[in-house]
């Protein structure tokens, strides 16, 4: 298993801000992997360091206040922590691409759409001039469903959703190994969420891309992801297939997430939520960090912090009732 | 209980800003300054007697060099430079505080009316506004005062008048964009009057801006009562008046720098206070910053 | 079957802009019985959060009639409304815009208590307030937090505590977890459903969020474009939901189970502009079923059955299916 | 666009009509007889009468101002009490000395501030940008009449670089325009460097950043546009203060313009060239906001497709 090829691999990673409140453990050491073609979703609420795990691979982190403090991100075997500012610049937009979460704000106002995506277009073909990156990128604005005599307009002379549609062509438009898509359909209607996945599903396919997506939605990704790592407070909990998130759900913040969704099919069940709230980022909890709002909770959760255990080839989890000899159990409920 | 629950909170909401603003440095030192300004301008006559040291003549002293008996030196009718800078500090602060009065008072209140009611109200208020901002400040401060005549009261009254503009249009514009967010509407849906709702949901919203512009323009109030006095359409001679005592000084620039220097000093370091604390308190005041 | 507690007959608000009359809300009628939760769904620009607002008078309407209590409240002087305002309420979508940031939470509580002077003393009305902080789940040690020092959840428990603070019968909930976290959403979901039960309230429940709609509401009123285009029971609707839009809106929702993919249905294009609307069904230029009739005629709200009200043309050919 | 354009210069006319209005209103509560300051206490009690008749001083202000617009459409702005000259080639022969002045003081401002503002804003708390930010200050709070002066005691009475006043040749405009010029430069570059940080916040330079565009093309391509929005509001702005300035700065250095003309005009009580200069700066003002609104929609794509 260990020698499969990864578009991206993340192990260990941690990032932190540095603010004037306090320090802000955003990520705690991290592993993910995502395989050629394949897609990731990252499953979390407001805080989880969702956003901030993406923005690591593409070395976006605003610093100040932001600093990564260690792991390794690995982009086709190479780290990118490695790579000198050009390289990077080389590798953004080209080898990895994002999607941002607001498209009313992720264009420049003042410059066209077109010359948005040709910018893009020349930077990483250096032997295309001006007309033919504007000639691509109307073929791509076609693509994503919008007229390529559009091109002359500028940003607010489009809807959200075309705009998004906009975003997407720009993040598609050099085939890129893997793109991110932060959140890609939050900010819009249900029916054009719907337009949008469908058209993002279709392009990747097309061009075979593995696929970021960050969500806080489980319905999404049950419709678009292969595997899940669902993040809490800086860590990743669970991680697996779909069907070992949906089907075999075994971390109880998992569990939690799913009680609190109303189900469209069984009105009648009653909601259980999640009690408390979340963490303050920058005093986490001693211990497993979800051990202030976890129902089966014991006095070693309070103090020991859970390793990832593996429960099968493709499934782990951190939580200490899976850990040998720690006594924690969750009743029997969850796990088979 | 209920009453002490009051008292804290607004102490909190003060000493929350309080708090920010003593972070800055630069803020404090402003501030620092203008204390220091003010108890000279409360203790002027204290400090230095105004009739024998201001006013009063002395030709067999003029033009000396600063020294320890006169701090600034003297200057071309021999009289303590220091002691008129001192008194002189009487009359910036006054003419500031009262002409951004003035301006704040008028300014502010046709700002809300035309911010709150919209319309036509809003159109006719700012159109008239608007031919008031096409003539540059100074320039409708000298105006007045050349109709009106040069005296400390027309200086204040001038420079008054052309803040208005500029305060209307901030208070406008907050008052605008504060009366459409939700918690204004939320206080009518609870069965709150329009009175309430102005004074206890939007007017304590709009203080931040008021604050600062308030602060800034003081400073430029300063400027403009030197600047005209500078020409000759202000505070008149023989009373001491920073800018009135740079043009005296012009004669001996050559000879007697000091007589230009100090009083040029004084502005400069009064403005920047002003500036410095203005700044300061845009940022301890920003919401932004809350969040 | 209870009486009527709301009855809306053809409300109509429409906005005058610089590019021509925007129709917010265009003939809406409804009944909402006492002890029921409405739900009012569609995307943005429908026109829902307007209906409300027009409902409680916070937008004056442009016409029609909002009875409440067998009292046409539209014809009502202000006064009388703002007394009225203790039986009607709203809870406002955005926990950070809704509570005025130089407040506390007590005074924030205790503000439409001191506004109607329901308490003589301060001690009665800071009681008061500490048990409608218990009631929504508020510690008292927030009592003199500012909103900005609290989390979305916590925010949207003070703007429910206000509008509880006056023993209301009837309150419009405009989005009121639609700015929070899953896990939040839950305990707030959880909150007002119980005090539903509890106080025997009625609610307008508005939301763009299907799943919530059908896990709270009795009956579901779908709107696009500032018309009412389906109205059934929440079991009727999503059984059989009739309207082409209401049929594309179901099918859009991700399902978060295994399996669950099925046939959707992707609109074409977007929204269309509500200025100066033309005339003809408002959702003919996105419709797959549009016919020419669709776009010349305003198609009227009508009963198929059970209470199931439909605006299409068509609706009883699709009723089958 | 000419639409646009259009709009505007049709908006110029009540505002011109307005200031024109309120300027001329408030000269005519000047206390005082003009007919007795042009004729001398001396003149007999006769003459003055004959004079205010002639003058029109005996008409309300509503008619006098008529009569004034009349002959403003005419390019005449009326006698001046003291030289007896027309206002109007008393100014338009100083005009030209006044404009070389506002053009380089401006130029001088624009073209140091805007670089300066950005190098600050990209090295946020650098030595550069804490030393630009001290001289920023500084400049908003010295009094441009007091550094004229300064300027003079250095360069002029002891380095003798330039002249101490006066207006022949090249050097002599170098201490004005400096005296002019750094009140609007600090004030532009505080406006530059806090519009910069502003924007560089913005999610699309992120985007940008994320396609691969390199550091140097995202401050230039990407955000200097979007940040010399504000920019060039206060440029405008700053324009009034510039001609404001300008009458101190003529003051200081002896500069033969409409500015000391008008100070020496208000001193002498002579209203009508009062007046005609103030509506020259006005209108000067008025025209350099229309420039400025057109390079708005220019810069702002938004603004021109809402007059579209």
């Amino acid at each position: 298993m260990e020698d499969k090829k990864y578009t991206v691999d993340i192990k260990n990673l941690s990032v932190r801000y540095e603010t004037s409140d306090g320090i802000v453990e955003a990520v705690n050491g991290v592993d993910l992997k995502i395989e050629r073609g394949k897609t990731l979703g990252l499953v979390g609420e407001t805080g989880a360091g969702k956003t901030t795990t993406a923005l690591s691979i593409l070395r976006l982190i605003p610093n100040p206040p932001g600093k990564i403090t260690g792991g390794v991100i690995e982009l086709q075997g190479k780290n990118v922590f490695d790579y000198s500012e050009e390289e990077m610049e080389s590798i953004r937009g080209d080898q990895v691409s994002m999607i941002f979460q607001d498209p009313m704000t992720s264009l420049n106002p003042v410059m066209t759409v077109g010359d948005q995506i040709a910018e893009e277009i020349q930077l990483h073909n250096k032997k295309m001039d001006k007309k033919q990156a504007l000639e691509k990128a109307k073929e791509m604005l076609e693509m994503v469903g919008i007229p390529g005599n559009r091109a002359g307009e500028y940003p607010h002379q489009f809807s959200g959703g075309m705009k998004q549609r906009v975003v997407i062509a720009m993040a598609l438009v050099c085939n890129p190994d893997l793109l991110i898509a932060d959140e890609p359909t939050t900010a819009l209607d249900v029916t054009i969420q719907a337009q949008v996945l469908d058209l993002m599903q279709k392009l990747k396919e097309q061009y075979n891309t593995s696929m970021l997506m960050i969500t806080h939605d489980l319905g999404i990704v049950a419709e678009v992801c292969d595997e899940v790592s669902i993040m809490y407070a800086g860590r990743v909990v669970e991680h697996g297939t779909l069907e070992d998130i949906f089907e075999h759900t075994s971390h109880p913040y998992t569990e939690g997430l799913f009680n609190s969704l109303p189900d469209i099919e069984h009105r009648e069940e009653e909601l259980k939520p999640i009690p408390g709230l979340m963490p303050d980022p920058t005093n986490l909890p001693e211990g497993c960090p979800f051990h202030p709002r976890c129902s089966y909770c014991t006095e070693l959760c309070k103090t020991r912090r859970p390793v990832e255990t593996r429960l099968s080839d493709t499934h782990t989890v951190a939580c200490l009732a899976y850990e040998e000899g720690t006594g924690v159990s969750l009743g029997g409920k969850l796990h088979e | 209980m209920a009453k002490t629950t009051t008292v804290q909170k607004k102490r909190s909401m003060a000493s929350e800003i309080w708090r920010r603003l003593r972070r800055d440095k630069l803020a404090m030192l402003g501030l620092a300054i203008l204390v220091i300004l003010a108890l000279m301008a409360i203790f002027a006559d204290v400090i230095a007697d105004y009739d024998t040291k201001v006013i009063t003549q002395n030709i067999s002293n003029r033009l000396q060099e600063p020294s320890l008996e006169h701090w600034c030196g003297t200057d071309e009718f021999g009289r303590d430079i220091f002691a008129r800078l001192v008194h002189g500090s009487r009359v910036s602060l006054v003419v500031g505080l009262v002409s951004v009065t003035i301006s704040l008072v008028l300014g502010g209140t046709l700002g809300s009316i035309a911010g709150y009611y919209g319309g036509k109200v809003d159109n006719v208020i700012m159109r008239i506004m608007d031919i008031f901002l096409a003539v540059p400040s100074i320039l409708l401060a000298m105006t007045i005062v050349a109709a009106l005549g040069t005296s400390l009261f027309n200086v204040m009254l001038a420079i008054g008048i052309s803040g208005i503009p500029g305060y209307a249009r901030i208070i406008r514009a907050s008052v605008m964009s504060i009366k459409d967010q939700e918690f204004v509407e939320a206080s009518r849906a609870i069965g709150a009057k329009s009175p309430t709702t102005i004074f206890r949901e939007i007017l304590p919203n709009c203080l931040a801006p008021i604050i600062v512009q308030a602060t800034l323009s003081v400073a430029s109030a300063i400027l403009s009562t030197a600047s005209l006095s500078f020409i000759g359409l202000g505070v008149q001679p023989p009373d001491p008046e920073w800018g009135a005592m740079l043009s005296g000084g012009r004669n001996y620039l050559r000879d007697a720098l000091h007589l230009t220097l100090f009083p040029g000093l004084a502005i400069v370091i009064t403005i920047l206070a002003l500036n410095l604390l203005g700044d300061g308190l845009r940022d301890a005041l920003d919401p932004r910053l809350k969040q | 079957m209870s009486e009527p507690i709301l009855e809306v007959k053809n409300l109509k608000k429409y906005f005058n802009t610089s590019g021509g009359v925007l129709h917010a809300v265009d003939d809406v009628s409804f009944t909402l019985e006492k002890g029921k939760i409405l739900g009012v769904v569609g995307e943005s620009g429908c026109g829902k959060s307007t209906t409300g607002r027009a409902i409680l008078r916070l937008h004056e309407p442009t016409s029609g009639e909002v009875i409440f209590e067998g009292r046409d409240i539209t014809k009502i002087s202000n006064a009388e409304m703002r007394k009225l305002r203790s039986d009607m309420q709203i809870i406002f979508q955005d926990p950070f815009a809704s509570l005025n940031p130089r407040k506390t939470v007590s005074e924030l509580i205790g503000e439409p208590l001191r506004l109607h002077k329901i308490y003589k003393s301060k001690a009665e009305r800071q009681e008061k307030v500490l048990e409608l902080m218990e009631v929504v789940g508020l510690a008292e040690r927030l009592m003199s937090s500012y909103p900005h020092e609290l989390d979305g959840g916590r925010r949207q428990r003070i703007g429910i505590a206000r509008a509880l603070a006056l023993k209301p019968k009837f309150i419009v909930c405009d989005e009121p977890v639609s700015a929070l976290d899953v896990s939040i959403q839950a305990q707030i979901l959880n909150l007002l459903k119980k005090l539903q039960r509890e106080m025997g309230l009625t609610y307008m429940f508005i939301t763009h969020d299907l799943s919530v709609v059908n896990y709270f509401s009795d009956d579901i009123m779908v709107m696009y474009l500032g018309k009412v285009v389906e109205y059934a029971s929440s079991e009727e609707l999503f059984r059989a939901p009739t309207h082409p839009y209401t049929k594309a809106l179901l099918s859009a929702i991700p399902v978060p189970r295994l399996g669950a993919k099925k046939e959707r249905i992707l609109l074409k294009g977007e929204i269309t502009s509500p200025i100066d609307p033309k005339p003809g069904c408002r959702f003919a230029p996105r419709c797959a079923y549009a016919k020419d009739i669709c776009f010349s005629q305003s198609p009227e709200l009508q009963d198929i059955g059970n209470g199931h009200k439909v605006a299409c043309h068509f609706c009883k050919e699709f009723a089958g299916q | 666009m000419y639409k646009y354009v259009l709009k505007r210069l049709l908006m110029l006319i009540p505002v011109i009509l307005g200031v024109s209005f309120l300027v001329f209103f408030i000269m005519s509560l000047a206390p005082g007889d003009p007919a007795r300051t042009i004729l001398g206490e001396t003149a007999p009690i006769e003459s003055v009468m004959a004079l205010r008749e002639e003058l029109g001083l005996n008409d309300p202000v509503i008619v006098r101002y008529v009569n004034y617009m009349a002959d403003l459409l005419h390019g005449d702005l009326g006698e001046s009490y003291k030289t007896g000259q027309p206002v109007i080639s008393e100014i338009l022969s100083r005009f030209p000395a006044t404009l070389t002045l506002a053009f380089w003081g401006m130029l001088f401002a624009v073209v140091l501030s805007i670089p300066i503002g950005i190098i600050s804003a990209t090295k946020q708390y650098s030595i550069m940008d804490r030393v630009s930010m001290v001289f920023a200050l500084l400049g908003v709070a010295t009094p441009n009449f007091w550094l004229g002066l300064m300027l003079i005691i250095g360069f002029s009475l002891n380095l003798k670089w330039f002249p101490s006043g006066g207006n022949d040749g090249w050097s002599s405009l170098v201490l004005p325009v400096i005296t002019l010029g750094t009140g609007c430069m600090a004030s532009i570059t505080r406006i530059t460097r806090s519009s910069m940080l502003e924007v560089i916040r913005q999610d699309y330079i992120r985007t940008a950043k994320a396609k691969g565009v390199n550091k140097k093309a995202v401050i230039y391509k990407h955000a200097l546009k979007n940040a010399l929005i504000p920019v060039v509001t206060v440029v405008g702005l700053q324009f009034g203060s510039l001609l404001g300035g300008a009458v101190l700065t003529e003051s200081v250095f002896s500069w033969p313009g409409v500015g000391t003309f008008l100070v020496n005009s208000i001193k002498a009580q002579d209203t009508p060239a009062v007046l005609g200069c103030v509506i020259v700066f006005c209108i000067c003002f008025s025209i350099v906001n229309l420039v400025v609104d057109i390079l708005y929609a220019y810069i702002d794509p938004r603004i021109k497709s809402k007059y579209k």
